[in-house]
């Protein structure tokens, strides 16, 4: 199934009245719904537990409460652009040191190769190259925050 | 005790350990791949992680990654439930080495049972019972019959080189020996291209009798009795229960006091079992040690009332045990069913979104699952998605308990083994208690 | 399945009344739905218990295993006729005593306060009577079967 | 034995006592009105009928369509649950006559337990305490005197004609009571046109503690220990546990043989509740006695092991009880939460439908409940939707455990008092354990 496939079938299912269309074909898998009412969440995401009245560590805590609807949300990231995503779990770091500058700023123009930032995991400092040329449009993650796998770290106009 | 526990699993063992965690005052962090964020034991824990992506190797055996996270969010103790990197003594030992407490045994532990031909060793020097034999080639048959002479019939000859039963002789009899033994070895050149066998004692259709090990960091060890797990398909286990239908006291009290005296021997510190063969005169072997949790430790916990996942965080904190020997009482029956994702009789894999579930509920039955309506049974991982245990006075009210509660449980949308367990609780045999390892082979669905 | 055999299945599907359509074959599945769409049955009538063996015992065991759908059922009468329902539960008997005639049989007239039938309930006969003038098209319990409150006995037709 | 037994009862209690069938072999019937066609208890009897339309007066308050609905079904014995006819001396008479067991006491037992001044007789008869004072009007300071001093200080003087706490007046010593007595004369003129007072014993603040008993026909009584009901919302129970946190064994030992010795002076045959008023100073007085199983039973079950419907079920059968008192063994703690379809803090009723449901689970959780995703709680009858119960080693485990199950529960669609146990369980008089009767006007929602 490629884009054009997809395009076809959406066309094809919205001149229609169907209301839900679904393919699987091995591991691929298309839904379409339309209309109204997505099936409200079955499992909210727990109430905070009242006897535990410990304070919450200063560490950093992250994507705790509030989780996303049920489908796997693959986050679209804002029209053009793409996202350079952290490939490990680990410590966002835009500076290789605290004396240092930044590797890149918003706007910085980078090459393909050159160094964006790195995530410290295991005290090893991994450092994140760009896979090709662009331009850095935003810096999603604060220095020094933690970032879990998959997360988006920068958005990127390629050039 | 611990501020923070970072559970390095999925699915039940993950919710088991939040629970236990949750009722100690302790925070949790959840550790996920990217098609398990909607899994409940992310959305139970205080904190969830994503590791990396759907396959276990990238992400739930992501040593790096499950450091990582557990440094990034602070956590000061990693529980690894069962499977992925519950018995890697590599991972324990980073774990201490970034000041992490590993909630199991020591890596030393780990790499001593893990080591099968080791184990024996120690088990043995320790007096625990053994299946006799040697694993060296014998090769003529004079030392044939001193071999099988010394470890007592039947013994069975197995080619070295063998595997999947082929090549194998039964020998009840001295008489049979030469025979058996000019045969094996002629099938063995002829099946693997070598003819060298070798001869252990014969344990025909045994039971597999397990004891439930508790020790902590001063050296206090104590045993919670057995399980029987011989309802097993491809030594998958599929059903156990506590205790044993056929264990004498006495030879619990055997059973056990070996399994401590092994554990003992090594310096043992966490909850581990010791895994047994039972044959039918009631001699026991032991086979190997489980240095980890459990899945079927609910059905001691029901028969004891001990929360051993509560024991094994506290062991791991350095807390000494609560119990003594003889605070432990086996009180009533406990079955556990494993309720897999997969079509009843035919076993084939049935991952798929659960659309309509209802667990059972009452007196005596307790559910220890991780999935609900409209979850989605990922293919990428195991295929259990609930534990139905019950507990009653005796084992016959055991059996109804869990035949009314199978009636009850409804999982939609997918394939189950509840049906198969329905099976099991009307079978004649099972109901007698006189299965062994051979019952799945040879029960008609 | 290709684009193309997709196409025909949505037209095949969308030219007629068709509300759910769902085609799996090896890893491949396709689902189609139309319109506004039911919740399924939550929880199914359980399986039969397999470990009880004893022989169901010969009484009258009315409505034991196949529940309707979870919407309250208001069974709607054939059209035009009516129901005479049973205000008890009890045993329905069509005469008086096994001797004597049936009190109706289809195609009969009955005039209003005409008896039709006779509930027992703890030993009590409860004569049945027609509210109005009415003739009886059909005759839905056999004698001497269990009913319960509210099911239907007889069908009439109003006169 | 039965071979098939008619349930009385909806909702929980009818699913309990078809459960405790199932596993005892014996077949089920279920009753119904139309409106609860869809009812699990319907879903899982072997078979069901409908007898009659929503309102209760018509359907399960009615006795005819439910001993015709027996008799169609051929079942040979009717388990009345709590409330509806579960106290209806005339319905268990209709029973006997019909040939239809009663699963319950005598309808003697019924009416005498049922007439409060009868009960308070019979019991001090056998020697359990009740609260001092008179039902008769008490007219001059002398004689308010001397009955004062015969009861005991602190004492209670009441309007004859009153009710609602008006005109009370509560005296701690002979000095007050002149002043009090006149004051409680002229209001109770003012308040209800009739100057006339009695004068009872002081219980301020009680705790509400309840014995459960397990009779047989043969004259067989044992106790199962006590319960603690204290924490009520205009005589409600909302939440209950057992043991009771400030009872001594001794004093468990002295209100058990008084529950005994009441119970056997009526040659009572079936299981029972004695109530009592527990004050700070450890008196107990009777207050009545029911004569039905509980909805609270779980927690006794929990601690005991004991399976109480069961052993309802095999005494109507005639059977003799299983159990001595020695072989009762009180361990561990247990808390039950009633989980209304109310507003957590208005209390007020919200019936509809369930959208989203998902018990808790894991060890030592137990959920009683008739209630499954998309079912519609009716508004026809009781607001109870589950009951919560948790069983661990001590109270402060139980808690712990009560607080994570709660946290798990979800029931979507409706509000539940889910809420309200979340903020008991944080509670520090509720966890130190010292509350009364009082807590529930006390609580800062």
């Amino acid at each position: 199934m490629d884009i054009k496939d997809i395009k076809v079938l959406v066309k094809m299912v919205t001149q229609t009245d169907i209301t839900e269309f679904e393919l699987e074909n091995g591991d691929q898998k298309l839904v379409i719904r339309r209309g109204a009412t997505p099936v409200p969440v079955a499992i909210p995401a727990p109430a905070a537990n009242p006897v535990q009245q410990a304070p919450v560590p200063a560490a950093p805590t992250p994507a705790a409460a509030p989780q996303p609807a049920p489908e796997m949300p693959e986050k679209l990231p804002a029209e053009g652009f793409e996202e350079i995503q952290s490939p490990i779990v680990g410590t966002f770091y835009r500076a290789p040191s605290p004396e240092t500058e930044n590797y890149v700023e918003e706007g910085s123009i980078v090459e393909k190769g050159q160094i964006l930032c790195i995530i410290e995991a295991m005290k090893l400092m991994n450092e994140i190259e760009a896979e090709f040329k662009c331009r850095v449009v935003k810096i999603v993650k604060e220095n020094a925050e933690a970032v879990e796998y998959g997360e988006a770290l920068f958005l990127v106009e390629a050039l | 005790m611990f501020h923070k526990i970072l559970v390095a699993n999925r699915g039940e063992i993950a919710l088991r350990v939040i629970r236990a965690c949750k009722e100690l005052g302790i925070r949790t962090v959840a550790v996920h791949s990217t098609v398990d964020s909607e899994s409940l034991h992310v959305k139970l824990a205080d904190e969830s992680i994503c590791i990396g992506p759907a396959p276990s190797i990238d992400s739930y055996l992501n040593i790096k990654a499950i450091i990582s996270a557990a440094e990034v969010t602070d956590a000061d103790g990693i529980h690894p439930g069962y499977g992925f990197l519950a018995e890697n003594a590599e991972f324990a030992e980073i774990c201490a080495n970034c000041g992490i407490t590993f909630i199991g045994p020591t890596p030393e532990n780990m790499r001593l049972m893990g080591d099968k031909i080791r184990a024996r060793q120690t088990v043995t020097e320790a007096g625990v019972p053994i299946l006799p034999g040697t694993k060296d080639a014998v090769s003529s048959i004079d030392q044939a019959k001193q071999v099988a002479a010394e470890i007592g019939y039947p013994v069975i000859i197995k080619a070295t080189a063998g595997g999947g039963g082929r090549g194998m002789k039964v020998v009840h009899s001295p008489a049979s020996l030469p025979n058996a033994f000019a045969a094996a070895r002629s099938e063995a050149k002829a099946g693997f291209g070598n003819p060298e066998v070798y001869i252990e004692k014969f344990c025909e259709n045994p039971r597999h009798v397990e004891i439930q090990i508790l020790a902590d960091q001063h050296g206090n060890v104590i045993h919670l009795g057995e399980r029987d797990c011989s309802i097993q398909r491809r030594h998958q286990k599929l059903l156990e229960e506590a205790p044993c239908p056929v264990l004498s006291p006495e030879l619990r009290e055997k059973m056990g006091a070996c399994a401590v005296a092994a554990a003992k021997a090594v310096g043992y510190s966490s909850v581990g079992t010791m895994e047994f063969l039972l044959d039918r005169h009631h001699n026991f072997y032991f086979m190997e040690m489980n240095t980890r949790v459990q899945v079927e430790h609910p059905v001691t916990e029901m028969v004891t009332g001990i929360d051993i996942i509560k024991e094994q965080i506290r062991s791991a904190a350095g807390l000494k045990l609560r119990y003594e020997q003889a605070d432990i009482v086996i009180s009533g029956h406990a079955i556990e069913c494993r309720i897999n994702a997969e079509h009843p009789f035919k076993f084939t894999p049935s991952p798929g979104r659960i659309d309509g579930y209802h667990p059972p509920g009452g007196l005596g039955v307790r559910v220890d699952s991780a999935v609900y309506d409209q979850y989605t049974v990922l293919p990428h991982y195991d295929s259990m998605v609930a534990k139905l245990i019950v507990h009653a006075d005796n084992r016959d009210e055991a059996i109804q308990r869990m035949a009314r509660a199978l009636d009850e449980y409804i999982i939609g949308g997918i394939r189950t083994t509840i049906m198969l367990h329905q099976r099991i609780m009307g079978n004649k045999e099972f109901r007698e208690g006189t299965v062994d390892t051979s019952f799945m082979e040879k029960l008609v669905l």
